[in-house]
C-alpha cells in the first residue's frame, strides 16, 4: 500500500473511522465457546477476532522442563494464513513467536502459578482475522479463557494498544492508523486493580511528553477492557448456574 | 487417566451398536446437526465455520497469484492445508502436521479437485505465467469425531463464497474483488465407521475411539463418486461399501441444501 | 506433458500396451533379498520396481508409544529421487506420508499384532522405478517380506490398481492411461482368502455401475497378485530347505 | 548442582538489593565498563566487538543486493538474526534458534528500525528491481546478562562502521567498496532489572537469575524514545518506567560518546 | 543385546587380524568380490546398483536444468546426495540426513568432482542463463561395510550410463536423450581399515566395528591421487598412508576393468 | 572470482603474499578467553579468526549416548554469517557438518577419554574471519582449549593445510593461492611428538611426489604450530599463576 501524502488522522475530534481520540472499537466477549478446551473463549474487537483455548494445570512434559515450585505458563499465539491481507506462512514466524513469549509472561504475573508445581498451563490463541491490535486482543480473550478454567488468579489481565498517527495520540489504533508515516504503536497490559503493568511494548518514535499522555488513555481503555472481560465470565457464570438447576431438577443424566 | 475414561466409554459405544443404537441416539445413517456460518473473516477471500454436532472447523481461502507448473502453462491450481490446533484436543500437540493432519488435507483436497468443481483453466490470468493458486486451509477447533466431513463441507462452503481478488500490476488490491470463483460441482465427503460389524455415518469422537475401519466417499450432485479413502486396521466388505456409497450419495444431498 | 486429444485407450479388445482390459503387467516378486533385514522383498511390476525390509517385532521405542495389548506398524514409503520423470526432491512428500499411513494400517488386519504387545514391527519400502501404481506393488511387496520375516498372518495383502481411461475400465492402469483425461485410479488391498477390504482410495469421477465393474476386475487382478507372491514365498522356502540340508551335511560352522 | 549455587546467588544479590547494593558494588544506575573494538572480521562489512563487563558479544554486517518488497519497491531493508551461542553459556546447547535468541534479534532490530536511524529509501540501487538488504547478525561469545544491550551497542557500532560494496553487474566486488551507510541516528537500548521492588541498570547474570521482571527502553540522542520491551513474570509500575526512560536517555548518551 | 554380539565379533576379529587374518578369509589388500549391474531404474538418466560382497546400494543420476552459479556463469555442477536407508540395517532409522550420510555424500562428490571427470563447462547449456546440474543420489540398501567405495563405484559406473536428455524449450522431454555424458576420468575411492597395528582393505562391517581409524584415497586411472578423507578417533603412520595409496592405485585399476 | 589466466603462485622464491614456500601466515592464539567455558581459546592464523569454547568432562545427556567406556568428543564448527566474502546461511551447512564429524575424530586420539565414561566433552567453535584453512586453524585453536579447560592429554593436536598453487607445493595456502585452477588443498593434523596422523583430507589433483613433497612441509608447520600453541599455554600458566599469588596475598574474598 502506498502511504498517503497527507491525511488528518484525527479532525474535529473524530478519526477517520469516526471514533474519538479516547474510543475502542466496539470489543464482544464469550467464554466458554470450546467444549474440549478446560477453559476457552471468543473475542471479536472492531475486525479482530480471536478463539483461545487454556488446557491445565497438567503435568508438564517432558519431566526436565518440570518446576518444582510453580506452573509454567505455555502461549501459543498463531495467526490463521487467512487472518491477514497477504497470506501468510502456515510456520510459525518470528513475530509469532516472539508475541506468544511476552504474552505468556504477562499473564504470569495474574496466576497463582505457585499453586500448581510441576504443571503447565497451556493457552492456545487462533487469530482468525486480524485489524491492528490482535496481541492485546488475544490476552485479554485468554484471561477469560483462564478464569473459565478455574484457574486461581489474582485479576484479570486487560490489554489495549495506545499510540500515534499524525501527530495525535489516540487509543486502540486500527490498521489505516498504524500505516500512519508516523505511527508509534504501544501494547501494554495490566492487572486493571493494582494498574501493575505486565506487557509493554512500543515501536516507532514517541517523546516523553507523549508517551506519558499514552498511558493516560491505555489505562482508560483497560478498564473497558476489564468491564467487558468481567461482563462476559458474569454471562457464562449465570448460564452456568441456569445449567445447573436445570439438570439438577431433571435428575442426574 | 484419559485412557481409562475413553476405554470405558469404548465398551459402551460397542454395546449400544450391538443393540442397534447410538449414545447419542442418533440413527446408523444419520448426521449429526450441522451449521455453518459464512465470511467469519474480511481478510479472507472466503471463509466458514461448520459446527458437525459438537466438532467445530474453520476454512479460509486465499486466493493468491503465482507461476504455473511448466507443464499446464493455462493452468491455476489448488492447494488444500490443515492443521489439528491444539485448541481442538487435550491430544493435539501443536507444532508441524503430523501424518493425520497431511491425511485430512489431502483427502479434502481430493474431493474437491477430482470432482473438477474448479476450471483449472478459468484460473489462468496469462498463459505460462501467471495463474491463481487457490489456497484452502482448514483449522480444527473443537474436535468431537469426523473432522473429515466436518473441513470437507467448510472447504466447499468457504469455495462457494470465495470472491475473485482485483489485481492491479500484478498484485493483488486488498479489500477489492474482480467477481466471484465459479463452482461447477459440489462435492461432499461422507464418513463412516465401523465396529462391530456395523457401519455408522458422521462417527462422534467416542465412536472413532472405538471403530475398527473408516471409510469416506465424495460424491457429487450429478451422482458421480469422486474420491475414496479408507482409514484404519480393520477392514470393509465390498456389500458395506456398496451399502456407504448409497447413504453419501443421499445424505450428501441434504447437507447440499444448507450451503 | 499436454494431454492428447482423442486416444482409444482399448481398441479391439487392446489396450495402448496390448494388454487386455483385465490384464496385469508382468509381475516378479523375490523374497529374501536383503541380508540384514528381518524380512525382504524385490518386485518388479511392469516398470515398477520395489525394495522392502522388514524388522520385528521389536521394542516399540521411546517407550511412551508403545501400546501394551498389541504390535505398531510403522510403514515408510519412499521414491528414490530418480524414480520418476522429474527429479523427486529428497525430502518426504505429503503424498508419501499419506501412502504410509494407508498402507501401514491396510497391513493391521492381516497380521496377528495381539500376539506381540509393546513392539513395533518396522516397514521400509524404496521405489527404485516407477511407472503408476507403486502403492499397489509396494504393499503386495510388503506382505510378502512379513512373511519372509516369519510374522504370523491371518493372510497376505494382495493389492492392484484398477480404473478408468477414456470410458473403458480397466485392470492395473499404466502412467499413459493414468494420465487420461478421464482417468480414475482406485488402488485396492484385499486379503485374498475372505475379501476384506483393507485399503481402498479413489481419485476421478466414477459412476457407481463403473465402480461396481470396476470391483469385479479388482477381484481378479489380486487373485493373480496373490498367486505371484505365494510362488515367490515356496520358492524362498525351498532355497532355505536346500540350503538348511546341506548345511546340516557339512556341519555346523 | 549447577541450580543450587544459582539459589543461594539470587538470595545474596536480593539480600544486597535490598540493602541498596549490588554484588559487583555499581550502583543501581550504573553500566559497567563498555569495551568497543571494531572492525574485527575483514570479510564482514562492518563488524565490532563488544565487552560489557564480562559479557562478551560480536555483530557483524553483510550488505546484499536483493529484491524490494513489492509494496515498498524503492526502498531496501534490514534483517537482524541473533545467536547464543554456547560458547556463552554451558546452559545453551547449539541448534536452531529458540525463542530467547529471537526475542533479542526483534528486540534489536525494532532499536534500529523504529528509531529510523537507516533511511530505507537510501538502499534502494534500482526501484521495483534491487535494493540492499542490510544482514545485521550478533553472535554471543560470553552471557554474564544483559546480551540486549550489549548487542544494540555491537550492532550500531558496526553499522557506524559500515562500507557499501561495490557493485559490478549487480554483483558485489569482493574487498571493494563505493561508500558508507550513513545514520541519521544512533540508536540505544537500555535494560532495567527489577527485584525486591527495585531497579536496577545492565543486570549482571546473577541478577537477571534473581529479576521478577526485565524492561528495556530504545532511546535516541534527539530525546526519542523508539522502542520498548518488557518480559519477564513481573511488573512495572508506571513510575517505575518512567524513572526507568529517564535514566535510559541519560546513561545512553555516555556510551554514545564511545561510539 | 545386539551390542554384545559385536563386541564377541570385534574381539575374533582382532585376534584373526593378529594372526594375518580376515574372517572372511581375505587377504588384506583384497577386495570382496563386485557386482555392477546398470540400469536398474528407466526413469533415471543413468543408474547402478553395486554389491561388495553383502553390501548393496543402488545410485541414480538426474540431469536438470538449472541456474549457474553467479560466479561460474559458463559451468553447470554436480549434487551428491546419500542416504542411509533404514532398509539396509537395524541400526539405521529413517529420517534427515545424519553426519554420517553428509560425510558419505562429501567424500563420494570431491572424489568426482577433484578428479576433473566431469568438465563442468560442457554441462553449459546458455552461459549466464542455463546449465546443466548432474544430481547423483545413492542409497544403502544393505550395510555390510565399506559404504564409501561401493557408493564411490556405484556413482561412477551411473555416470559412465547417463544419458543426456533431450530439452525443448528449456524443458526435458521424458525418455529422449540427446547424447551421453562425457567423463574425462574414472575416479574410484579405496577404504582401509586399522586395527591392531594392522591395515585392511575394504573393511566388513565387523571390521568397522573394530578398527580405531579409516582412511580413504581416491585414484585415477592416470596415476593421479583426488581426494583424501581419514576417519574415526585413531591415527595413521606416514609410511602407512603412503602404502594405502600404492595399494589403492593397484585395486582401483582391477575395479575399473569391470565398468 | 574469475580465474586468472596466468599467474606465478611463486617467483624467486617468494609467493604472492611474499611468504617462502615453506612459511606459514603469522600465528597468534591466546588461551582462556571466555568467562564461562571451562576452556577457551582465540587464535588469528593470517586473516583467520577463531574463537573456542570447551565445555567438560561433563554427563552426556539424553543418557542413551553415553558410552561406559569413554567420553564421547562433540565438536561443533561454525561459521559467522559474515566470516566468508558471500554472506553465508545461519543453517549449519554440509561442509560444517563434515568438519565438525573429522576434528571431533581428529581430538579424539589425544585425549585420555577412557578416564572418562558416560561423559561428553563439548568443543565450540565459531569463526568470526575466514581466508582458507579454517578447520585446521580450529582445530589447533581447540586444542590449546582443551589443555586450558584441564583436560588431561597425550599431546597437543597440531594441524596446517599444506597444498599446490601453480604447480609448487606449498605450505598453508591462502585463499588466492587455494583459487589457483590447480589448486590441490590438504589439511592435515597431528600429534607433533609422535608425528601419528589424526587428520587428513585432500582435494585436487595430487602426484604421489607432490604428497610426499607435501608431507615434509606438513611436518614442518605442524613444528611451528606446536610451538605457538605451547607458548599460548605456558603464558596463561604464567597469569594464572600471578592471579594466584596476588589472591594469596589478598586472602579469599
Amino acid at each position: 500500500m502506498k502511504k498517503k501524502d497527507k491525511v488528518d488522522y484525527v479532525k474535529n475530534g473524530k478519526r477517520l473511522d469516526g471514533r474519538k481520540v479516547d474510543e475502542l472499537r466496539p470489543i464482544k466477549i464469550e467464554a466458554g465457546v470450546l467444549q474440549r478446551a478446560d477453559g476457552s473463549a471468543y473475542l471479536e474487537w472492531g475486525q479482530n477476532k480471536v478463539l483461545v483455548a487454556v488446557y491445565g494445570p497438567r503435568e508438564a512434559l517432558p519431566k526436565h522442563i518440570q518446576n518444582p515450585y510453580r506452573a509454567l505458563v505455555n502461549y501459543n499465539y498463531r495467526m490463521a494464513t487467512f487472518s491477514v491481507p497477504d497470506r501468510k506462512s502456515p510456520k510459525p514466524g518470528r513475530r509469532e513467536i516472539e508475541i506468544s513469549k511476552v504474552s505468556g509472561e504477562a499473564l504470569e504475573r495474574a496466576i497463582f502459578l505457585e499453586r500448581f508445581p510441576n504443571t503447565t498451563i497451556d493457552v492456545f490463541v487462533e487469530i482468525l482475522d486480524s485489524n491492528a491490535g490482535t496481541r492485546v486482543a488475544a490476552l485479554s480473550a485468554a484471561s477469560v479463557a483462564l478464569a473459565d478454567a478455574g484457574i486461581p488468579m489474582r485479576d484479570l489481565v486487560s490489554a489495549v494498544g495506545v499510540g500515534k498517527a499524525g501527530g495525535e495520540v489516540i487509543l486502540d489504533l486500527n490498521k489505516a492508523e498504524e500505516d500512519a508515516p508516523d505511527a508509534v504503536d504501544m501494547p501494554i497490559a495490566m492487572l486493571p486493580r493494582t494498574k501493575e503493568i505486565v506487557l509493554l511494548q512500543m515501536d516507532g518514535l514517541f517523546t516523553k511528553k507523549e508517551w506519558q499522555k499514552s498511558m493516560k488513555l491505555a489505562e482508560k481503555g483497560c478498564e473497558q477492557v476489564y468491564e467487558a472481560q468481567r461482563e462476559a465470565l458474569r454471562k457464562k457464570f449465570l448460564e452456568a448456574e441456569k445449567e445447573d438447576k436445570k439438570s439438577k431438577k431433571a435428575g442426574d443424566q | 487417566m484419559e485412557e481409562t475414561i475413553w476405554d470405558l466409554r469404548t465398551d459402551k459405544t460397542i454395546a449400544a451398536i450391538k443393540e442397534g443404537k447410538r449414545l447419542d441416539g442418533r440413527k446408523f445413517d444419520e448426521y449429526r446437526e450441522v451449521k455453518i456460518v459464512n465470511d467469519i473473516s474480511e481478510n479472507a477471500d472466503g471463509s466458514a465455520r461448520v459446527l458437525l454436532g459438537k466438532t467445530d472447523v474453520i476454512a479460509g481461502i486465499k486466493m493468491v497469484p503465482g507461476d504455473p507448473y511448466p507443464d499446464s502453462p493455462d493452468e491455476g491450481t489448488i492447494s488444500v492445508g490443515a492443521e489439528l490446533l491444539p485448541l481442538a484436543s487435550p491430544s493435539f500437540e501443536s507444532g508441524p502436521p503430523r501424518e493425520e493432519a497431511t491425511e485430512l488435507a489431502r483427502v479434502v483436497d481430493r474431493g474437491i479437485r477430482e470432482s473438477k468443481a474448479i476450471d483449472f483453466k478459468k484460473l489462468c490470468i496469462r498463459e505460462g505465467e501467471l495463474v491463481w493458486i487457490v489456497f484452502i486451509d482448514v483449522y480444527t477447533m473443537n474436535h468431537d469425531g469426523n473432522l473429515f466431513d466436518a473441513c470437507s463441507i467448510a472447504a466447499l462452503s468457504s469455495l462457494l463464497k470465495t470472491k475473485i481478488p482485483k489485481l492491479e500490476a500484478d498484485r493483488v488490491v486488498a479489500h477489492e474483488y474482480a467477481g466471484k470463483l465459479a463452482l461447477a460441482r459440489k462435492p461432499l465427503l461422507s464418513t463412516f465407521a465401523k465396529m462391530a460389524n456395523n457401519v455408522v455415518l458422521d462417527p462422534i469422537l467416542s465412536e472413532e475411539k472405538a471403530m475398527e475401519a473408516r471409510f469416506s466417499c465424495a460424491t457429487t450432485e450429478d451422482d458421480c463418486l469422486c474420491a475414496f479413502q479408507k482409514g484404519g486396521g480393520g477392514s470393509f466388505t465390498e456389500s458395506e461399501i456398496d451399502n456407504c456409497i448409497d447413504v453419501a450419495f443421499k445424505k450428501a444431498k441434504d447437507i447440499r441444501k444448507l450451503l
